[in-house]
């Protein structure tokens, strides 16, 4: 259990009350980011995403593997999340907890729901041979807004990702690793999340923000300001208010975070 | 909001029929049964009791768990029993959506079970679980000061739309379940898949929400059957 | 651990001495009994079974698959069972228990060894596609008696499934839905089970006879009156009377139940 | 009865050769070794001891628990390790089967734990565990009031035979694994499996009895055995 | 948690001090070897060891599946070990124990690195079949020193194991179940295995000279005398010289050990 | 020792490139980040800190858990998340290997959690982790007597030389981690895979030997420059 001192729950909300944050920022803005591609080298893509103190890293690998029936001529993706306990003192080790799951889940929405890869082109041989793209999010280190560094990281680092050459010769594939090419990316997809703290709608929240917070809500955003994934979370509710405010608020800071990529 | 007449016949703010009964199993404190479309849901409570699980309970106030599962044939193609991830996300916001009216806080140590079993599913099950769930959980007697309830809007051909079938789901372009409390209009769950404009957003949220109040009267003639014949 | 208070132990043994019943039962009278088929409409089959508070749904999902090796041209079974932790309060969540995997091989003896499902005939291809068909048992709520209840719903759901032509053709098996069979069926059977609580076996127990009986027989029967599984469980031992005198009571009494199919 | 002879020369109510043998491991605190017909069987008891599985506890006796298990290499086609359906099953029965000769009564909060392992397999380990485990249970002291003894009757040829060998068993009609305590006849176990009218299956339980009372005698002389030498 | 008597701890000290055992072994002095193969009718090889009071059991089966890519002329090995519960009181049931693994691991090295299987020669059809060997380790008896019996009774069970001929016709494999070979094995190790106990290294250490040892050396030699596998254990560190020593007196101990096989 | 150049041009007493930070992460009580050739290893220290799994605590003293583990990215064909029987096997090697240096006895009751993550492979990746692992332990404030250090020797083309690569590790004859106290020279961790005479084997633990000492004075560098800075 991760239990909050009754103070820093009162300071926190205090302060918010008062549109003021622990560091000092405003209700609307982000913790210092950076994003660096390439980091792995034997992943075909792979990205590493500080936000604040928050830091994730993302893998990609292709494999080659069988459409699914109602897809025969779609690429697939697969996205994972793995909540190193590493990354916070009470994390455990063992299969994804919900909260990992959820994580995964949600992020995997912003890009699938956009349609920014284009599946068509991870074809090799209809109905045979496609490329899967497994997404791995590792989370190294946890200090809040998880969602929104696995989010950037996913998209860094699948614009990031080149695949090899796959052609058919003699019914079987062959695989060019010296002649690759950029994965096909047609849109851009940024995630924006709230905590509600008192009746007030904070975005980016700290570690400490989460733990005293009432409610979540991560918006998903596309490069042309159209929402393509939400997910509430949290042990109390939302308003409507809360939600059109977060959602309005979010079309424009998505635009901004997009801009890192 | 157009005229368009949907794929099953419905107009666009037309739910589809439903069915809610309560207390509809016997070992369980309360239960509930739901068809709304082709989806059948049963739901089960036990509690608030003790649970030898410790590292789950509180000491200042009771805590539910929430689990939805899927029969293997409940579907086209047989699922594999046991949970996957989605029904793992899915018991987390359901749980999630239904906490906040419920009124736990004389019963510390103490833990509510909630079995949501989809029993054929056509589409919108979360929401109808979430449905179900609530008149199961005043069928146990759990103190709640409001009856949760589910509902979904979505974006099929460009339009907004109320509670999508399987079909419209699969060939729409966005799907929103949302679950409220009724009293007050809070929203205790909000999901948002596909690709929808702020204003298209705004008139999906207004329509899940008057979807929800009418279910939400459908609930309260469940419960006051179950009250008058008992 | 399942207590049983002693006042009820006394309470129901007494009446079972007296050759009486809490319910009023005959010490061989079943509970009612309900049964309605095609309760699922993407089951192939489907039933549910009421024997008094007694709930369970019976879906058979077929699939096609390869044979096993030693019967290259037989159709396969295969009985699952769920005690989903909504039938009792003692049920968990989780991989089968024990008692459930008992359950599942009980009732599926009683299918498998009275062989009423002609498995040759849902041989597609010989040694190469054969239909697999997926019996999932869930149990809903437990008043007691699981077995004849999930016996009777296998039965009944069996008895409703309705399978697709498949046809080979360019060596890939081709489905057609519209053109469906009735999987086919050339016997019946039925399980009796009894408890023995002081010296007398009873049939069909409430949950609470069950909970006081030294131990438990189940007697599955054919339309015929042949013995095709048995299975003793519980604490206790039985007589080679208190047996005998089971099998013939069964012989009889399975005629009545498989009259509800 | 007939006088067919069997597929490997026995008389219809002839048991397959036998050899028991009673604490061949070192560190468990009973043990026995069982070899009938071509199975290959070993059993160790521990206990009654202190268990760490609290949940698995009695406060007015002690408890047994018994795990059936078959080695990889115990079958022609390899079998993975763990456990299965089927040895879950043939696990819980044969607890149920040694458990009524058990006296544990002084033994609160105490578990006996019985490790059946099937080293070779060739029809009827169940009931061969049984009869070994009853071994060891002596050979570890535990308190009981009789030993239990198992055997198995079948129909083979329309014939009711004892003690079926693995390939009358799967070319036979039925099998009828018992189990029971010798000083009273009173049967812990009973399974059946196939297809049997009343009169066989009386036939059955009548020579599967005569073949658990022959089964009784080696099972003591392996047990003098052993007390002599010692 | 397996607790040693302090009293034990010193008694076995102290004799060890003065060049003596319990058992009135010398410290490089093995306990009594049996080994008997041929134990399991139905495996393709198999081997019992009793070292003292330590006994392994080793059936090997073979199936027939495909290589791994990069070395498509190659049949595979897979050692598994099962520490029964029933070997020692503090074993459990279930998935293998991080002991049991390494002992697998370390037993499976010491074949592996000496090369004795030759490989080459499971190969049925390049890329496609080749015989892949399960090499099951059953602990049963758990009197000390588990790696050197395990070890023997892999090997001796490899000696002992004869395969079918395998032959390609029509595209398919048949086996000849009648004409069987010898598993192709070109060289022959063994293991041996020192605790330290105050300063000095024992060979062969009985269960509870296990318990109070500081440090635990496995040392795998050919019958050439070359290391082909060591690995240490245990709490506390070793010196230079105990590990050197020890290498030279496993190079001798080891030619008496392969005079068993 | 010969002057043969290795494939990547080293000497055969010459490291990989080595790049060592202390105090990487912002939430672990201690951390560490190493890179040596292709290899990208992160370790985060949690502790002596209370545990809920009680069975592995003990009275007198502090212990310690490891977790050595592999990104699924961090090799060349995607490993499955999760355990393995290697990583198993190497976490239990590793975390023996840094016991013998820390002193828990104050702490007991209490569990030091060591989380050494790969983020990327290339040969050599347990010494590699436990180096790391070490200056993340002093970065957390744990009492140690020595700062652990690993090192690999191995023989490539009948030559003994240091610190395999990858491609040396796959095409070589033998390898040789080995894990050290710096300040006495004992050895905690010690493996052998490969073919290696009575001497070669002396001449890999002796080369391995020297190895560490150049690793611990990196180790030393990097905790100096955190300290420094600090």
């Amino acid at each position: 259990m991760d239990i909050v001192p009754e103070i820093t729950r009162e300071s926190i909300t205090n302060l918010i009350i008062n549109d003021k944050r622990e560091d000092g920022r405003a209700l609307d803005e982000y913790r210092d980011i950076s994003i660096e591609t390439n980091v792995i080298s034997k992943a075909e893509g792979s990205a590493r995403v500080k936000l604040g103190g928050t830091q994730v890293i993302v893998g990609i690998k292709p494999q080659l593997g069988s459409p699914f029936p109602d897809t025969p001529d779609l690429g697939v993706l697969m996205t994972n999340c793995e909540m190193l306990p590493m990354a916070d003192p009470t994390f455990e080790p063992g299969p994804p907890s919900d909260d990992s799951i959820e994580l995964a889940r949600v992020v995997d929405r912003g890009i699938r729901e956009s349609e920014l890869v284009e599946l068509d082109k991870l074809c090799v041989e209809e109905g045979k041979h496609v490329w899967m793209l497994f997404i791995d999010l590792h989370i190294i280190d946890n200090c809040g807004n998880l969602f929104d560094a696995a989010e950037l990281a996913v998209m860094a680092a699948l614009k990031s990702t080149k695949l090899p050459t796959a052609s058919i010769v003699d019914d079987e594939v062959v695989l060019d690793k010296e002649n690759t090419f950029d994965l096909p990316i047609n849109n851009e997809v940024a995630m924006c999340t709230f905590v509600k703290i008192g009746d007030k709608m904070v975005i980016d929240p700290s570690l400490d923000e989460e733990r005293v917070a009432s409610a979540r809500l991560n918006v998903g955003v596309t490069r042309e300001g159209r929402i393509c994934a939400m997910q509430k979370g949290g042990k109390y509710p939302l308003t409507k208010d809360d939600i059109f405010t977060a959602v309005n608020t979010a079309i424009s800071k998505t635009k901004d975070l997009i801009e890192y990529l | 909001m157009s005229e368009m007449i949907r794929e099953d016949g419905r107009k666009y703010n037309e739910l589809r029929p439903i069915k809610i009964e309560a207390g509809v199993l016997e070992r369980a404190d309360g239960s509930a049964y739901l068809e709304v479309g082709g989806n059948k849901i049963l739901v089960a409570v036990y509690g608030p009791r003790e649970s030898y699980i410790r590292r789950l309970l509180e000491p200042n106030t009771g805590v539910i768990r929430c689990r939805y599962n899927m029969a293997p044939f409940s579907v086209d193609d047989r699922k594999r029993p046991g949970p996957d991830r989605r029904s793992a996300e899915i018991s987390k916001i359901t749980a999630d959506a239904l906490r906040p009216a419920l009124m736990l806080e004389n019963y510390p140590r103490s833990m509510v079970d909630i079995y949501i079993e989809v029993i054929e599913a056509e589409g919108g099950t979360r929401c109808a679980g979430i449905t179900a769930a609530a008149v199961a959980l005043v069928d146990a007697g759990v103190p709640m000061k409001d009856i949760v309830v589910g509902c979904a809007a979505g974006k099929v051909n460009d339009e907004v739309v109320l509670d999508l079938s399987e079909v419209e789901d699969k060939e729409g372009q966005a799907d929103v379940p949302i679950a409220i409390m009724p009293r007050t209009g809070e929203i205790t769950l909000l999901q948002s898949d596909g690709d929808l404009t702020e204003e298209e957003f705004q008139q999906a949220i207004d329509l899940a929400m008057e979807g929800c109040m009418k279910v939400s009267e459908l609930q309260k003639e469940a419960l006051m059957k179950k009250y008058s014949t008992e």
